[in-house]
């Protein structure tokens, strides 16, 4: 077994567990983090699959909006949260 | 050269984005004299093309001169220049119709149902698979829009859920194209044609199932339905129509058109369940729109029940191809009522201020055009003659006579009988005295005539079968 | 498009156009809506007088449209066309006039005139139909305009009423769908054609087509009230009296017999169906429904339900006549297609100024109604005995013809059926009579809108009517034998029919 | 002076576009473009001031800052690697002797990268400061910074 | 030297995996926060490995690392001041 | 020459994989928010600029060097600006250190 | 019930991966004449790189219609928002620091953007990515205070969305002169497609800062 796959190995398995954990977790702080956690290894996955326009492009995205917007949806909804509870 | 100028076909695809675009450019509530006038030219330049396509058979356009593979064609042949011409004929109705439904609050109106328009003539006219995926998904986004428009909590809530839907259909359909990518090299329908051999690989029953899926989420045939009531239940009155009358047709189309052109070999397998399903829907969405006492509820649960008409075709399919007509004249038929329903649902609820059954007592002598216009719609529905309706309905116990299939007989009558239950469940009760303490609201004129012309058509539809079937026999397999 | 092509076109027109744009008018134009409905009739009344000259010279009219491929839409005005077109012609320039009178000042009436001119079309329709095809289109366009009719007065128990009447005959519909449908996947499009189409598929196809039969019978007995088809009738009584009176005599009721008349005759051929002993359980279910018909009315005190029941029954007699193997008794079945609708429309008249004028709506509330009203009980009288076959009426004629018809074909106990609901008949429509001729009047009338003191007894409009069909009963009686007496048209279509 | 602002940004932004474009020659027609962009959304977001750095006293910055940042690394590395933690973390109020504006926030990020502080908010002249470990000479640390940085600035203190 | 680039990389990826568990465990948003912009720097340094790693072919892989370093502090600031709401973790449960 | 720089590459590359362990263990092993912050944008930022540096050492070309270099800075400025945006919210939270109970503001 | 859902979707996903990863083995995977059809026609597509190639020139029509797609995504927003929205000023309040690093990455950002969209030519990049990290500099300058969220695009903005939009369609269309939609002429495809991309970069970039920034416009009122 060569390095390389034992790279692409290792990140097939970190692409399904962060995905499965970020759909999975009912706490949406983790969720989100897992994420942008899938995000990152996904332009990973882009670069070893030679996809570098989609790599590229993911880590655009993925870095600089996803995240963001994301973020932004989390502190809106606890804040809603917390009008709804006081 | 400049031919092409003239070509009506790319205009089609390209006049509709260009307004979408100019309309959003203009601003929010902006752009419906603009959309009005475009409209009439894409219904002019759908009816040239209708004769093109009658007169010489199918046309073609090849984007950007590469030709099948390696570049995209547009191929229009007589399925798609009816489903063009019902896109269009729907279209410039509702137009009038939405600009003096949306007099105050049009918000991003305009530029999502140009949007929407732009992208069921794309789908219409596309021979490519992944160009299909790429006009479902303008498509879906430009609905998704369209019902969240009013931003109330609960049409941002359907949106939401038909967006996820939606998106995990496109999902479904894209993995599809991709394996047949895998399999075959290449996306371009004519040039897969040939290629499928009788004995498929496994990849390529899978690419079937989940783009079959994938298109049936889409269309909301039952089990799928769930997310179209509170979609089309909720959103504005001349989204609704547009919903209910083209974008769950275009989905359809597509099916369609995979089946008879993509998987002719696979298609017969799974056929018997699509009817099934179909019936399930019939009944099941039948029965709900009786049940429910909220009126655009009502029409949207019709809707549900009536696409089931339209999967009845697929165990009938082979070999006269009697059945294909009766489901384009189905959906052309269901397209241009279920338009004139909503339409008219529209104007009752402006002018009851309320949008229960038990609101509409009286309002046959306040909107009689209206509630004529709704009642013609409700003709084509329950498969009445003259209607085109009937017309779907006919072909339909026909193909199945012919097949010795009696079980869709069955199911054909009972569904129309059942419509003709909820139809006029809502008829009888205009048909009620006005309370005392009721008011009614002046409703514009323009919006009456657009559901009537609608629903007139559907009916008057149903006594040119000839020229539409001539139409459809062009290119057919 | 040649002028014989035109002419049926224009019968469907001269009250198509009228309706539609009667719907279009504002309530208050009541000149112009009066005006346009005359002028409908009229024109209709002229344009078929033109048919009947043409017909009997032996002309062919005829018009087709295709609607799908191998569909098409055919009308013909043949004879036995005309005998119904003629029929429904004549009473509906009468009914016309008397909703008029009876629709004075009432509400909602663009939306009535609207569909009651729909509703005649659709009957013309009916009658000019080339095919089954085009008898099912317009046999369901009946069924639409004549539902807001029946719920026109928008109480409950119009509503219940007219859910009622959608439940049975949009039901009815679909059977006929069915059969329809069926016999054009056996002989592709086929017109109807003197003697039936159907004998070239020989008996190899037997089982088949008694299922078809049923299937079509079953179909179009539901607007004959075939029992046990025949529920809705009695409950759609909550319409306004022209509209009873629209249904009873000229449009629903008929429609349904007239399909049975052209299925027997036209498609199966009435050999054939005899070959295929079809004839006689229509026959037994013709008969059953004249006695049960019958034996209800008897039991209903009111008095437009009495009128219904009777409804039931007297439809059957076209049908019974129609199921005779022979061509006396389809002479019977089809002059009683004419004299049925004379007779019950007066009735229906006479109802509807008891209660316009009077506010009586019971049989019990009649007494002393003669003296009070004298012309339109008259009127009454004269239809009544000829439902129960007095001489020298038009009902005295058809029950002869029928009961020789019965005899001809060895159907004795048909004659026992006949009888039996002679006697019903009598048992039902004497007591009225006597009420209303010879027991006194009420101190107050139930609820009495017409002022006793004027000169007449009720508004012209509503009397006139009456009246003159009352006439034309005695006349169709007295003058059977004449040569233009329905009873002469109806000899001319068995003619047709058996001397091939 | 503007004008010497403007060139040196232009140069500077040229300079990078020859970097990313690892010398392309033949992108300069977009570069072009782009470089102009950049420089006028720079002048934009920050208007030149009269006040240029001391070449000198940046030089000076960058170099302990990268040595500072260097030892920061290893301080931390060391102290994770260990097997036992050893640790006083502690929060500290700091008086600042720099004046408000950009010579404050060069200073936030000096310490963020500094050996053992990160900042944690500043109310007024007071900077608070957490810090990993509270034996070490924090404040002669920051001072240190605090003077580099107004050398480079050339601050009138 | 070209022998070492993959090594490094896999012990990257190690090294990133085990720090998951800082995002399993929190206990605070921040602390699994902190986790997804340790993937951030790692990863940029992952890219530069694999860039090199393909011996100029995917010299592209450095634009892509350079994206991330210039894109990096968004998330990290987006969550300090829209994402970051409360501090009790148990209330973060939507259920 | 070229073997020097070769060594020199490999021993930056090296390091910098030892500083981006510590940082990881860092995370994983520091007692709160603000000491995991430490950890963060000090160690993994030098275990990033060891590596570029030891990548940029084998560069072909000067630009792409520069390039490779470029990012160090630039990860730099973010991870202060991220970290001190962090710490600061956390103390605004009223998020106590270890070591240091604060009341809550 | 939930979990027997739950289990049911993950059997569900489980199958289907099995599945896939089965026909994906099974793949024949010889049909590979597209490549080599997008190689042959590498010289007359005006650009280097065949990425861009396919996306620009040879299914640019699917490229047209993604555009419309990302605008929509941004008017379904709009959509949602506009109703419910009582607008805010301007986002987060200012911070010196954080504005400090925002004043020195989006010259920076302006310069990538540029580099990746000349890139795109013959190498991995392009307008998309490019409209990226253009929208990564709006939403830091909006998280430092420095550009207000959106609430309402005024003309200049929305000419700014629409605008890469109406190029493309009308150099689709003008090129209907060429015989076919999209047909570039080949001496003039290169110049042509940097125009259309320089002009989606910008367009995208606003589009997808509009993403984050119309959402932001509604902050306030929740």
């Amino acid at each position: 077994m060569t390095l390389s796959f034992a790279f692409d190995l290792l990140l097939a398995l970190a692409l399904l567990w962060s995905a499965w954990r970020s759909l999975a977790t009912p706490d949406l702080t983790r969720a989100v983090v897992m994420f942008i956690v899938f995000g990152l290894l996904l332009a990973l996955a882009w670069a070893r699959l030679s996809a570098t326009d989609i790599a590229l492009a993911e880590a655009a995205i993925g870095a600089g909006l996803t995240g963001a917007l994301l973020l932004d949806a989390l502190g809106a909804w606890r804040r809603a949260a917390k009008d709804d509870e006081s | 050269m400049t031919d092409a100028f003239l070509d009506p076909l790319p205009w089609l695809i390209v006049l509709p984005l260009a307004w979408a675009a100019m309309a959003f450019l203009m601003g929010a509530g902006r752009g419906a004299r603009l959309a009005i006038v475009a409209l009439a030219m894409q219904l002019f330049l759908a009816l040239i093309l209708a004769t093109q396509v009658l007169e010489s058979g199918p046309v073609t356009h090849v984007v950007g001169g590469w030709g099948a593979p390696l570049g995209i064609d547009l191929l229009a042949d007589g399925l798609s220049v009816a489903m063009l011409l019902l896109t269009q004929a729907v279209a410039l109705p509702l137009a009038v119709y939405a600009q003096a439904y949306f007099s105050r609050e049009a918000g991003q109106f305009w530029p999502l149902a140009g949007f929407l328009l732009a992208a069921l003539n794309a789908l219409f006219l596309s021979a490519d698979l992944f160009n299909l995926y790429v006009t479902l998904e303008l498509l879906s986004l430009a609905a998704v829009g369209l019902v969240a428009l009013g931003g109330k909590p609960a049409q941002v809530a359907a949106a939401l859920r038909y967006l996820l839907v939606s998106l995990t259909a496109s999902g479904a359909y894209l993995m599809g194209v991709a394996l047949i990518y895998g399999v075959y090299g290449t996306v371009s329908i004519a040039t897969l044609a040939p290629l499928m051999g009788s004995a498929p690989p496994m990849a390529l029953w899978l690419s079937a199932g989940l783009m079959l899926t994938g298109l049936l989420a889409k269309t909301a045939l039952f089990p799928f339905h769930f997310w179209l009531p509170p979609a089309h239940g909720g959103a504005a009155a001349p989204v609704s129509a547009l919903l209910s009358a083209l974008v769950v047709k275009a989905s359809f189309y597509l099916v369609l058109r995979l089946a008879l052109d993509v998987f002719p070999n696979l298609t017969a397998l799974v056929a018997p369940g699509l009817g099934l399903l179909g019936a399930a829907a019939i009944l099941y969405g039948s029965w709900r729109a009786l049940r429910t006492h909220h009126i655009k509820r009502l029409v949207a649960w019709s809707t549900v029940a009536q696409l089931g008409y339209l999967f009845l075709v697929f165990p009938l399919l082979a070999p006269d191809g009697l059945a294909l007509q009766a489901g384009v004249v189905q959906a052309i038929a269901h397209g241009l009522a279920k338009a004139a329903m909503f339409a008219a649902v529209g104007v009752l609820m402006l002018a009851t201020g309320r949008d229960t059954l038990e609101g509409l007592a009286g309002v046959a002598h306040r909107v009689p055009l209206t509630l004529f216009a709704f009642g013609l719609a409700g003709v084509t529905l329950m498969g009445l003659p003259p209607s085109a309706g009937f017309l779907a309905k006919w072909l339909l116990i026909d193909a199945a006579l012919s097949h010795g299939q009696w079980g869709w007989v069955a199911v054909v009558i009972g569904g129309g009988l059942l419509a003709a239950a909820y139809v006029f469940k809502v008829l009888r009760q205009a048909f009620l005295l006005a309370p005392e303490d009721s008011r009614f609201q002046p409703v514009p004129r323009s919006m009456e005539w657009a559901a009537f012309v609608l629903a007139a058509a559907s009916v008057v539809l149903g006594l040119r079968g000839v020229e539409l079937m001539a139409l459809l026999a062009q290119g057919a397999p | 498009m040649t002028l014989n092509e035109a002419l049926p076109l224009a019968v469907l027109a001269s009250s198509l156009l009228p309706g539609l744009v009667i719907f279009a008018l504002p309530e208050h134009w009541v000149g112009t809506r009066t005006t346009l409905n005359l002028f409908g009739a009229f024109a209709k009344l002229a344009l078929v007088g033109l048919l009947l000259a043409g017909v009997s010279a032996g002309e062919n009219y005829g018009f087709r449209h295709e609607v799908l491929p191998g569909l098409e839409l055919v009308f013909k005005a043949d004879a036995l066309a005309l005998l119904f077109m003629t029929l429904s012609t004549v009473l509906w320039l009468f009914t016309t006039l008397y909703a008029i009178g009876y629709l004075e000042g009432a509400p909602h009436r663009s939306r009535f005139f609207g569909f009651f001119s729909l509703c005649v079309t659709a009957t013309m329709g009916i009658a000019m139909a080339g095919n089954l095809f085009t008898f099912f289109v317009f046999y369901e366009l009946l069924t639409l305009a004549t539902f807001p009719l029946v719920v026109h007065r928008g109480t409950p128990q119009a509503m219940k009423g007219g859910t009622v009447y959608l439940a049975y005959t949009l039901g009815g519909g679909a059977l006929l769908l069915t059969g329809i449908v069926w016999l054009y996947g056996l002989t592709g499009a086929a017109d109807f054609a003197h003697g039936g189409y159907l004998a070239v598929l020989g008996s190899e196809k037997a089982g088949q087509l008694q299922w078809v039969f049923f299937l079509l019978i079953a179909g179009v007995g539901v607007k004959t009230a075939l029992v046990p088809l025949h529920g809705w009738l009695p409950q759609a009584m909550v319409a306004p009296a022209p509209v009873s009176a629209l249904l009873h005599a000229v449009a629903v009721v008929k429609a349904g017999a007239f399909g049975v008349v052209r299925i027997v005759y036209e498609v199966y051929g009435v050999e054939f169906a005899q070959s295929l002993d079809l004839l006689a359980p229509l026959a037994v279910a013709a008969a059953i429904t004249i006695v049960w018909g019958s034996f209800r009315a008897l039991f209903q005190d009111d008095l437009k339900k009495r009128l219904a029941y009777s409804t039931v029954s007297q439809v059957s007699y076209i049908v019974l006549g129609v199921a005779l193997f022979g061509p006396i008794g389809t002479i019977g079945g089809l002059v009683h297609l004419v004299h049925q609708g004379i007779m019950k429309i007066t009735l229906f008249f006479c109802a509807g100024n008891y209660a316009e004028a009077l506010g009586i709506h019971k049989v019990s509330e009649i007494n002393g109604a003669g003296r009070r009203m004298p012309l339109t009980t008259a009127a009454f009288t004269i239809a009544a005995l000829g439902m129960m076959g007095v001489p020298l009426t038009a009902g005295a004629v058809s029950k002869a013809w029928l009961m020789d018809g019965a005899r001809a074909a060895d159907m004795g106990w048909v004659t026992g059926v006949l009888w039996t609901s002679s006697v019903f008949n009598a048992a039902y429509f004497l007591p009225i009579l006597w009420r209303a001729w010879m027991r006194p009047a009420p101190a107050v009338w139930p609820e009495e809108h017409i002022p006793a003191k004027g000169r007449r007894e009720t508004a012209w409009l509503l009397l006139l009517p009456p009246l003159i069909t009352a006439a034309a009963v005695l006349v169709a009686g007295v003058f059977a034998e004449a040569g233009w007496s329905p009873l002469s048209w109806a000899e001319l279509i068995a003619g047709r029919e058996y001397l091939r | 002076m503007n004008a010497i602002a403007i060139v040196i940004r232009t140069l500077s932004f040229a300079l990078a576009w020859w970097v990313l474009t690892e010398g392309r020659g033949d992108s300069w027609g977009v570069g072009a473009v782009t470089v102009m962009f950049a420089l006028v959304v720079s002048l934009v977001l920050s208007p030149p001031v009269r006040k240029r750095i001391s070449l000198t006293g940046a030089l000076n910055f960058a170099i302990f800052f990268l040595s500072k940042s260097i030892q920061g690394g290893i301080q931390v590395a060391f102290m994770a690697l260990r097997p036992r933690l050893d640790m006083a973390p502690a929060l500290l109020e700091m008086q600042l002797a720099l004046p408000p504006g950009k010579a404050r926030v060069m200073l936030i990020y000096t310490l963020n990268l500094l050996p053992g502080t990160v900042c944690v908010g500043i109310e007024g002249d007071t900077l608070h400061l957490h810090v990993i470990d509270s034996r070490m000479h924090i404040e002669s640390e920051m001072r240190m910074a605090e003077s580099r940085i107004v050398r480079m600035l050339r601050l009138e203190t | 030297m070209t022998s070492l680039e993959w090594p490094l990389a896999v012990f990257l990826l190690f090294n990133l995996l085990a720090a998951l568990i800082r995002a399993a465990r929190g206990p605070t948003a921040a602390d699994r926060m902190l986790t997804a912009l340790l993937f951030g720097t790692t990863g940029v340094g992952m890219l530069l490995l694999l860039a090199h790693a393909g011996n100029g072919v995917s010299m592209p892989l450095v634009d892509t690392a350079l994206v991330l370093a210039l894109l990096a502090a968004i998330a990290g600031v987006a969550f300090a001041r829209l994402g970051w709401r409360k501090t009790e973790e148990h209330h973060d449960d939507p259920a | 020459m070229t073997i020097l720089l070769e060594w020199l590459s490999a021993g930056l590359l090296l390091a910098g994989a030892g500083f981006y362990l510590a940082g990881t263990l860092g995370l994983l092993r520091f007692p709160d928010v603000y000491a995991r912050l430490h950890a963060l944008t000090k160690a993994d930022n030098l275990g990033l600029g060891l590596l570029a540096l030891g990548l940029a050492l084998q560069a072909e070309s000067l630009a792409l060097a520069l390039k490779i270099l470029l990012i160090w800075p630039l990860v730099l400025a973010a991870s202060a600006v991220v970290s001190f945006a962090i710490a600061r919210r956390a103390h605004e939270l009223g998020i106590a250190p270890v070591g240091q109970e604060e009341e809550q503001p | 019930m939930k979990s027997a859902l739950r289990l049911a979707v993950v059997l569900l996903a489980l199958v289907l991966a099995g599945t896939l990863m089965a026909a994906i083995l099974e793949l024949p995977g010889a049909n590979q004449s597209l490549p080599a059809a997008v190689a042959a026609h590498m010289a007359v597509s005006g650009v280097e790189h065949p990425v861009t190639a396919v996306l620009l020139n040879f299914r640019g029509y699917d490229t047209l219609l993604e555009v419309a797609v990302l605008l929509l995504a941004l008017l379904g927003i709009g959509a949602a928002v506009h109703a419910g929205s009582e607008t805010e000023d301007g986002g987060a309040e200012g911070d010196p620091v954080l504005a400090a690093l925002a004043r020195l990455l989006t010259p920076l950002l302006i310069l990538a953007a540029g580099y990746l969209l000349w890139a795109g030519a013959h190498r991995p990049g392009g307008a998309f990515q490019a409209a990226a990290v253009l929208a990564g500099a709006a939403v830091l300058l909006h998280l430092s205070g420095q550009m207000p969220a959106w609430s309402s695009p005024g003309l200049l903005l929305r000419l700014g969305l629409a605008g890469g939009l109406l190029i493309f369609l009308a150099l689709a269309a003008g090129l209907l002169g060429q015989g076919a939609l999209l047909r570039y002429p080949p001496e003039y495809a290169g110049a042509l497609i940097l125009l259309i991309e320089a002009s989606l970069t910008i367009s995208l970039g606003l589009i997808l800062a509009g993403l984050f920034l119309m959402l932001a416009g509604r902050r306030g009122g929740a």
